[in-house]
């Protein structure tokens, strides 16, 4: 996975010009990206009988027209974020992780069931134990698989792609008994009850919902920058990805590193399901989350694995989404349109990567390079 | 259940098991042809969605289910075009393309579907209907199994030894599978690596469009979102499961198909164990067994890398 | 003078800046061996794989048979009848040998695989060549040069008119270069022409009738074997007068440093690997493992470094028996290890020359406070083994992975030589390097023994083995068959160990 | 609580002029479902073609989104909002002080505020005539319920269903299926199946797509249906008994009628057997003339109080 993100092994080794050309490109590249899948979209939007001109006007109202719409989009890059975050990590270290929805969820069941607790607490501190149960509970679903593939090489997809449905399942079991609100109804929703007060994130941006959590994903972003790049950690973690025998015998702890790796994955997961309850929905439904563990892996990959990377892709991710949803309610095209130009973001953009390859400026900074050595 | 007998029991949900088998076993065996070929495809969900479709659109267009089987691989084998050019010309993420195409072929079937009839409610169209074989349907057990089935399920047993055959026994599998292990050491044998993969990455597109035909033209007789809920995954699962050999994921498939069908006829027992449990029963029935039973098997060597390498 | 078989006129290839090869002209006569010679790095690879159709030259013509011909992919040259060995080899581990034939190879029977009839021709191969191998085994399971075998056994088969060899005698023992060549020799009275790239001049003068040199992309010249010697050879190739004849005083072990006793490997699936080893290694010491690649001497090097754990005996580090070694373990214990995989084993290929070289120390003072690394630390390291060691680098954050072959290997050594307080282990240490870079390896290592430190040196190259070794052990199927002193008196014991032969049985 | 709450003065500037009434709605699932939400849309639909009134809504809007969905049409100025379904209840408690101007009505919600009312059918009622029709018209003594997910709708329906069968025959077995999913056709057809096999004979169902699975299945088993929500008659005329209607766009449709003529009420409105908006559907020949007579009677037995149906807790 090479593509040119900034990742850490070859910076600053090209002229200051050729360097900012080449970020310059790696910037403008998903512009072009997001522009080629709004022109197709356009398409679609034409074929509806809705003028696109008019359809977009009311998407773009819908990301910025005020900082409320903003905050909407942050709130909704949050769980994505903290999601990619985990899985870029996981995916540096050459495991495929493509559990982060189970995770997710038994993240936020346990979460859930620590922010339900009446005991007391000050907010700072039922927060954070929440928090704390999301990670342990993501964490202990992602070490599992992480588990058996370091140990017994036993193929973390197939693993991971079942216990998706298990912990959904196990979750679903939680919402529909031990946990339901108002258990002595016969007819009530699958849902836990509400979240303390005390256990819900503060709202950081009035008047917008933005919640405390978007501050926790940034925070965990350079967090996660500074281990996978700045850490000897890090740098472990990497080489057991790209070669997993170089790592053994440069004398590394592979089995160890991989399951740390899928635990970390994993307990992000749960925090971001912890963090969309105590911030966003404040109690756990059955089936309460939209795919967001699968989304999350397109975010982690378009990222570069990168956090910086993650969260420019979480925050595209999270303007579409609440752009498309006010172009349904105002523009009336139909909500499926979401998913054809979100897919078409991402196959521009996974192209555009290797455009940025290819493109002639890779040779120019070659040329450079000759030049200076 | 002082009235329960064991053995209609058992043929029912054998029977059943083959049919739910039925559509994981299509697209595993398309998924089987792209991963040997070296091409990491998790859009067969997509594909397969495609098909169903396709299939619905064949149907209503030619009047027959076969015209609508057709449609299926056509739908799918584009989704899988797609894919190739995407993940083989522009050399993009595998993972990504992936992702990208279950979204794509998700959104862009409703959108058209709910183009076509504004209502949403899907027209009936000509579907597969049980079909006896002669003489192996009568007997006794076996034939209530296996052999009174739509067309297409004994297409896919068909396919099964005939992938067994074509992957592992000819000189294109074996060529398929060196593009998959090292593709270099295929090109410098004389193998068009570019053309195999795309090759692969259509066939696999066709027969998980086949496996989404299953699903609209022989288990219904029409087309609505939702139809593969999470099938093509399950046969990604089983692609692993059986070490990328169509008899072992045939296997896979089969195991999984009657750990469903299990517990949807334990489900109308009445037993007091919770749904939820047991529509957990097959994924935890997979996952145990795969750990237990199989685990290790080595991947393509090559599986999910660009070719040539940059 | 008849039309020459192949004609290579002002072939030029560039990739990006650099111009691998440089308006080369090359040409092949019908039924000669032709060497193609140059340093790391010079184009000899790159100009092969043009006329074998994997690359486009950017400029240039080729003529085959007289004919001007253009070749757009292998499967062209395949048409013309060129094969080529490559490099590296092309095999496939999880195949069969057989499959590894078959593949692509067209069938009588389409779509069947032409399996009885391979497996025919394969005995005829073995019986008219000498070259006999079990079809039904995996590639991954037989040692280096059993692969080589394959790969041309793979060539033959395809029947070729012109046949380019890179390197392939790189991982050969001497016994199987003598085999190969009495192959080639065969080949060549059947009337096919050869082109033999190799860094060994010594095999170069005996097999070629001539010899091309590229130096830098470009050609230098050609001239005929017999007119050839080494010392010309070398000076074309670089430029300037080499020392070739170097060799190293012998003596000054101390006390003993490492000891291994009744050392044994067994290996599921494989079984014993290693038998009751018993080996004494001293400090200031170079004892050198000699043996036909795939008798357990890069296991013998893993087993010492931690990198595998032993099923029986007992390791010995200044008297005192380590327990349980780890690769984390022995580093701590002041060993390096210069391993025979120095692309996947040794390096982090996407991992910059600076992060390369501390591999192993990422824990370690100075590179390493709290946690974190050091930058500038790293790289002030970096820029002194770089220039200690005279690792080309476009700088210290370059890839690796995208260095010379003779390059990767100085990063390793610059490595584990500051990491080798008390020990080093070498396995195939100068393995595809060219001359200049093969010396500055022996010097290296040599200036370990010096500072008193024991050196473990386990290669297939005897020349280097009895250049560098005070003494000499031979491993056989996992067992060691004598340990002689590193003369050339000695070469005759040697070569029968290699065989089997117990010391015992030849003294 | 101040009902100026920061997001409704976020929204201030955008909102216009209060006088024209317009109506949004926000659907959980597909409006093309043909079930639950196209009952609703169809609800909708009746809205902006007999009131004439400017109509906006969003589908499938995931759990995520469903406190924010409200307060978009509720910040945009929307004299009503509908929130289509009881996940709707929590958000809309919350929405709605914020938006005094707004009224808001949850479909079978639990709450009610001065601007917020809850309208639901008391489907046991015609889910219980469901019943009825199915333990008469069984032959083995077993009959069947199939649902896709264990949510209130489906428990009540099913509980409703076990009821009238009960009523009717105390002995008879009624056999229970959770589908996990309510689209999932093949899963659908296989439950069936299952069913059939183990002597099931009528089979009422609560799914969404996966009803066509359903009917594939009880083609070729010797199965009868009773379908849900609306009259289900035409996709299968031999096999479908009745269907269990459960207007609920008649409901919404005066529900906002209401609320244009000025009249809402902040309460609970539920709708019964008397209303017409849940009913069984016409019988066919299929049905013989004695059991149709005696499922009338029933009707007006539990019309006029004779019979008591449960309605489920929430
Ligand atoms: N695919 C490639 N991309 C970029 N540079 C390349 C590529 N292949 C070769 N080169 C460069 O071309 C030059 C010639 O390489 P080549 O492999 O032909 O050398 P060689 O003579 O075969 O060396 P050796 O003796 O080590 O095998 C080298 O400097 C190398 O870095
Ligand atoms: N991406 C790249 N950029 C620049 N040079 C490259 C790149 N990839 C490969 N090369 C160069 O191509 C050359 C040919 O590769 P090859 O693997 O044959 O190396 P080599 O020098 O022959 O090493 P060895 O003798 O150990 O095999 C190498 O010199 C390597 O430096
Ligand atoms: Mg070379
Ligand atoms: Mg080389």
């Amino acid at each position: 996975m090479e593509q040119g993100a900034p990742s850490g092994s070859s910076p600053s080794r090209h002229h200051s010009w050729a360097r900012w050309l080449n970020y310059l490109q790696i910037t403008l590249l998903p512009f072009g990206a997001v522009f080629a899948a709004l022109v197709i979209g356009a398409i679609l939007i034409a074929l509806t009988g809705v003028e696109p001109g008019f359809a977009y006007q009311k998407m773009w109202e819908g990301i910025a027209k005020s900082n409320y719409q903003v905050g909407l989009v942050l709130v909704k890059a949050t769980p994505l974020m903290i999601i990619g975050l985990g899985l870029g990590f996981v995916f540096n270290s050459g495991v495929f992780n493509i559990g982060a929805e189970g995770q997710l969820y038994m993240g936020a069941l346990l979460g859930t069931a620590i922010g339900i607790q009446d005991w007391g607490l000050p907010a700072w501190l039922h927060i954070s134990l929440s928090l704390l149960g999301g990670f342990i509970g993501g964490g202990l679903w992602g070490l599992l698989p992480g588990y058996l593939k370091a140990r017994h090489q036993i193929n973390e997809v197939i693993t991971t792609i079942l216990l998706n449905y298990i912990a959904i399942y196990i979750v679903s079991y939680f919402t529909h008994g031990p946990l339901r609100d108002n258990p002595f109804a016969e007819a009530a929703l699958p849902q836990t009850p509400e979240v303390q007060a005390s256990s819900q994130l503060p709202l950081i941006w009035p008047p917008t919902r933005l919640h405390a959590g978007f501050l926790l994903g940034l925070g965990l972003a350079l967090l996660l920058y500074l281990i996978t790049y700045r850490m000897a950690f890090g740098y472990k973690a990497r080489a057991v990805g790209s070669s997993p025998a170089a790592a053994h015998y440069a004398g590394m702890n592979t089995t160890l590193i991989m399951i740390i790796v899928m635990v970390v994955s994993g307990g992000l997961a749960g925090v971001a399901g912890t963090v969309e309850i105590l911030g966003v929905q404040h109690r756990l439904r059955d089936m309460f989350s939209p795919g967001l563990g699968y989304s999350a892996i397109a975010i982690a990959l378009m990222g570069n694995n990168h956090p910086l990377g993650i969260i420019l892709a979480s925050l595209l991710f999270g303007a579409l989404q609440v752009g498309a949803n006010n172009m349904q309610a105002l523009a009336g095209v139909p909500v499926t349109i979401v998913d054809v130009l979100q897919a078409t973001v991402i196959f521009f953009v996974a192209v555009s990567a290797m455009i940025r390859w290819r493109a002639p400026l890779r040779t120019l900074l070659l040329r450079n390079r000759e030049a200076s050595s | 259940m002082n009235e329960f007998l064991w053995l209609p029991f058992l043929v029912s949900l054998l029977a059943a098991g083959v049919r739910l088998a039925t559509p994981l076993l299509f697209a595993a065996l398309g998924g089987i042809t792209n991963e040997l070929s070296g091409v990491l495809n998790i859009g067969l969900e997509g594909m397969m969605i495609g098909g169903t479709f396709g299939a619905y659109i064949g149907a209503l267009l030619s009047g027959s289910e076969w015209g609508g089987a057709l449609g299926g691989m056509l739908a799918g084998g584009l989704l899988g075009l797609l894919f190739a050019y995407l993940s083989i010309t522009w050399r993009a993420d595998q993972v990504v393309l992936g992702t990208g195409l279950n979204l794509f072929a998700l959104g862009l079937t409703s959108f058209f579907f709910r183009s076509m009839y504004k209502a949403g409610i899907s027209q009936f169209v000509p579907s597969f209907d049980v079909w006896n074989v002669p003489l192996l349907s009568d007997i006794p057990l076996i034939g209530q199994i296996f052999f009174r089935q739509v067309p297409l399920v004994y297409l896919a047993y068909l396919l099964i030894p005939l992938f067994s055959f074509l992957l592992y026994k000819t000189t294109w599998g074996l060529k398929l599978r060196c593009c998959g292990e090292h593709p270099r050491a295929a090109e410098t044998v004389g193998v068009n690596v570019t053309r195999m993969r795309y090759l692969a990455l259509i066939l696999s597109g066709m027969l998980a469009g086949l496996g989404g035909t299953f699903l609209s033209l022989g288990q219904i007789s029409a087309f609505t979102e939702g139809l593969v809920s999470g099938r093509g995954f399950i046969a990604l699962a089983a692609i692993i499961f059986g070490r990328w050999k169509p008899l072992n994921v045939a296997f896979a498939c089969l195991l999984f198909g009657v750990a469903d069908a299990l517990q949807l006829r334990l489900q109308g027992f009445g037993l007091p164990i919770r749904y939820e449990f047991l529509l957990m029963f097959p994924y935890l029935l997979t996952l145990v067994t795969f750990v237990v039973f199989v685990n290790r098997g080595d991947s393509p060597a090559a599986l999910g890398k660009p070719y040539p390498e940059k | 003078m008849p039309a020459p078989l192949l004609e290579m006129r002002q072939i030029v290839k560039t990739f990006g800046p650099l111009r691998a090869n440089d308006r080369v002209d090359f040409e092949v006569q019908t039924g000669e061996i032709h060497a193609l010679l140059g340093e790391n790095g010079a184009g000899k690879t790159t100009l092969m794989n043009i006329l074998y159709g994997l690359y486009q030259p950017d400029a240039g013509e080729i003529y085959w048979k007289g004919e001007k011909i253009t070749l757009h992919s292998p499967r062209d040259a395949i048409r013309y009848r060129i094969g080529m060995i490559h490099q590296h080899l092309m095999l496939v581990p999880n195949f069969t040998v057989l499959e590894n034939i078959l593949v692509g190879l067209p069938s009588p029977r389409e779509p069947f695989l032409p399996i009885n009839e391979t497996l025919a021709r394969l005995e005829d191969f073995a019986a008219q060549y000498g070259l006999p191998i079990d079809p039904t085994v995996k590639v991954k399971q037989l040692p280096l040069g059993l692969q080589q075998r394959v790969e041309i056994l793979k060539a033959l088969f395809r029947g070729a008119d012109l046949l380019i060899l890179d390197e392939p005698t790189a991982v050969l023992s001497p016994l199987e270069v003598e085999e190969f060549f009495a192959v080639l020799k065969n080949l060549v009275g059947k009337g096919v022409s050869i082109i033999f790239i190799s860094h060994k001049l010594d095999e170069v003068l005996r097999i070629s009738d001539r010899i091309t040199v590229l130096r830098q992309g470009r050609r230098i010249g050609t001239i005929e074997t017999r007119h050839a010697t080494q010392q010309i050879l070398a000076e074309m190739m670089v430029g300037r007068a080499v020392a070739l004849d170097y060799s190293f005083p012998k003596g000054g072990a101390t006390q003993p440093i490492l000891e291994l006793k009744g050392i044994s490997l067994i290996r599921p699936k494989v079984g014993r690997v290693l038998k009751d080893l018993n080996l004494t290694l001293h400090s200031g010491e170079i004892l050198g493992i000699a043996g036909i690649d795939g008798n357990g001497q890069e296991e013998l090097a893993d087993v010492v470094c931690g990198l595998i754990p032993y099923t029986e005996g007992e390791m010995l580090l200044e008297g005192r028996p380590i327990r349980n070694p780890t690769p984390q373990k022995m580093k701590d214990c002041g060993l390096g290890y210069v391993p025979a995989d120095r692309q996947s084993v040794g390096l982090v290929k996407n991992f910059s020359v600076a992060h390369n070289l501390v591999l192993k120390s990422l824990d370690d003072p100075p590179y390493n406070t709290y946690g974190f690394l050091r930058e500038k630390v790293v790289r002030l390291n970096a820029q002194q083994v770089l220039r200690e060691f005279d690792i080309r680098a476009a700088d210290l954050l370059q890839p690796v992975g995208e260095l010379s072959g003779g390059n990767q290997q100085k990063v390793i050594l610059g490595r584990e030589l500051q990491l080798a307080k008390r020990l080093l282990v070498a396995v195939h240490p100068t393995r595809g390097l060219d001359v200049g870079a093969t010396e500055s390896v022996h010097r290296f290592l040599y200036s370990q023994k010096e500072k008193g430190i024991g050196l473990l040196l386990i290669s297939a190259d005897l020349d280097e083995l009895l250049a560098l070794s005070d003494r000499i052990a031979v491993l056989f199927r996992g067992e060691i068959l004598g340990v002689v002193p590193g003369e050339t008196d000695s070469l005759p014991a040697i070569s029968r160990m290699m065989l089997g032969e117990r010391l015992e049985a030849i003294v | 609580a101040s009902p100026q709450t920061p997001a409704a003065q976020a929204t201030e500037t955008v909102t216009q002029e209060p006088q024209v009434f317009r109506v949004a709605m926000v659907f959980p699932g597909a409006v093309n479902d043909k079930s639950w939400n196209q009952a609703g849309f169809t609800g909708l639909e009746r809205i902006k073609n007999e009131l004439g009134v400017e109509t906006a809504y969003l589908e499938q809007v995931p759990s995520t989104d469903w406190e924010e969905s409200l307060r978009t049409f509720a910040s945009q100025g929307y004299s009503l909002v509908l929130g289509h379904g009881d996940q709707f209840s929590e958000p809309s408690k919350k929405v709605a002080p914020e938006f005094p101007d707004t009224n808001f009505i949850v479909v079978n919600g639990a709450y009610t505020a001065s601007n917020l009312a809850s309208i639901a059918l008391f489907d046991e009622q015609v889910s219980f005539l469901a019943g009825v029709v199915a333990a008469k018209m069984s032959q083995s003594g077993k009959v069947g319920y199939i649902g896709g997910l264990e949510i209130p709708p489906v428990i009540r329906n099913g509980k409703g269903f076990e009821q009238g069968a009960k009523y009717v025959n105390p002995d008879i077995q009624v056999s229970l299926t959770y589908l996990g999913d309510f689209n999932d056709a093949a899963k659908g057809k296989e439950a069936t199946l299952a069913m059939a096999e183990s002597g099931v004979d009528v089979i009422f169902y609560y799914v969404d797509n996966a009803m066509l699975g359903i009917q594939e299945a009880a083609k070729g088993a010797n199965v009868k249906l009773i379908g849900c929500i609306f009259d289900q008659y035409e996709m299968a005329p031999d096999l479908i008994l009745t269907s269990a209607i459960q207007d609920i766009s008649t409901a919404i449709f005066e529900a906002a009628k209401t609320a244009k003529e000025g009249n809402f009420e902040g309460k609970a409105y539920l709708f019964g057997l008397d209303s017409g908006a849940i009913a069984l559907a016409p019988f066919r020949e299929n049905v013989p003339a004695d059991v149709v007579a005696y499922v009338n009677q029933v009707q007006q037995d539990i019309i006029s109080g004779k019979i008591t149906v449960e309605r489920m807790s929430q």
